[in-house]
């Protein structure tokens, strides 16, 4: 009788174990995965904002130097010319 | 109520209130750090995403994608050391 | 080509297929005269000429001259603006 309820009782613990170990493996790894994509994925959008507010900044800035080259180029351009006319006219 | 059943609650009440249960998925946690089987994880996730594009992706599906291979990529050292784990506990505090 | 670049000739390619670049031009030519920045550099153009003498500059010493007064006196609200105006564009229509 004694033989036979320890035998049980090690049966009933090698169930347990192997249950118990199941439980937390897959309670943990549900729970690290799913922390891991939650993570994962809030970094990807985050350094897209990011990538998307330095590269905005850095066209702006490309822009407006662009304009201004050109601008100023014509600006010089005109005033130059009236200035060289003025003095034709000057010594003329 | 059965016999396992009240042996099952019994053990099952120890490993919480002697705070076995949570060191014991605590270490679990630590050794899938230290195994690299996290930064594994990450990774794929990351493929995951430029794959299929930021915004056609969500938690939900991420999770659905990465879930068997974080299964699969786990340790069997580490299943071992988990096993041993919660036998000895059982061994010194569900005995006959 | 680094993410960075990318993104960039992204949103500069999206701005150009839309016309927005130019139109964004338009509006800093037509802010920078509303804001007297044409008017300054006008008078700052002559007192370079008349300082140096008529004789002695050309287009291009001019523009190397002027440019950098050009570039300091474009009001932060100015360019504020024109930041504000790429990001409402690109939120309304890139999906980059």
């Amino acid at each position: 009788e004694e033989a036979r309820r320890k035998q049980e009782h090690a049966n009933f613990l090698a169930k347990f174990r192997l249950s118990l170990f199941s439980e937390i493996l897959q309670q943990v790894l549900d729970e690290t995965i799913k922390e891991t994509a939650t993570t994962v994925l809030q970094e990807a959008v985050d350094e897209r904002a990011r990538c998307v507010a330095k590269c905005s900044q850095e066209v702006c800035t490309s822009l407006i130097e662009e304009t201004l080259k050109a601008d100023v180029a014509l600006l010089v351009e005109e005033i130059l010319a009236a200035e060289l006319q003025r003095a034709r006219k000057y010594i003329k | 109520m059965s016999k396992d059943s009240q042996m099952r609650a019994a053990i099952n009440q120890k490993l919480i209130e002697m705070g076995e249960r949570e060191r014991l998925k605590e270490l679990l946690r630590a050794k899938l750090v230290e195994c690299g089987w996290k930064d594994q994880l990450k990774a794929h996730c990351k493929d995951v995403i430029r794959e299929k594009g930021l915004d056609h992706v969500t938690v939900e599906d991420l999770v659905n994608e990465i879930t068997p291979k974080g299964r699969a990529l786990v340790p069997d050292s580490v299943k071992k050391e988990l096993l041993q784990r919660i036998r000895a506990f059982l061994a010194q505090h569900a005995a006959l």
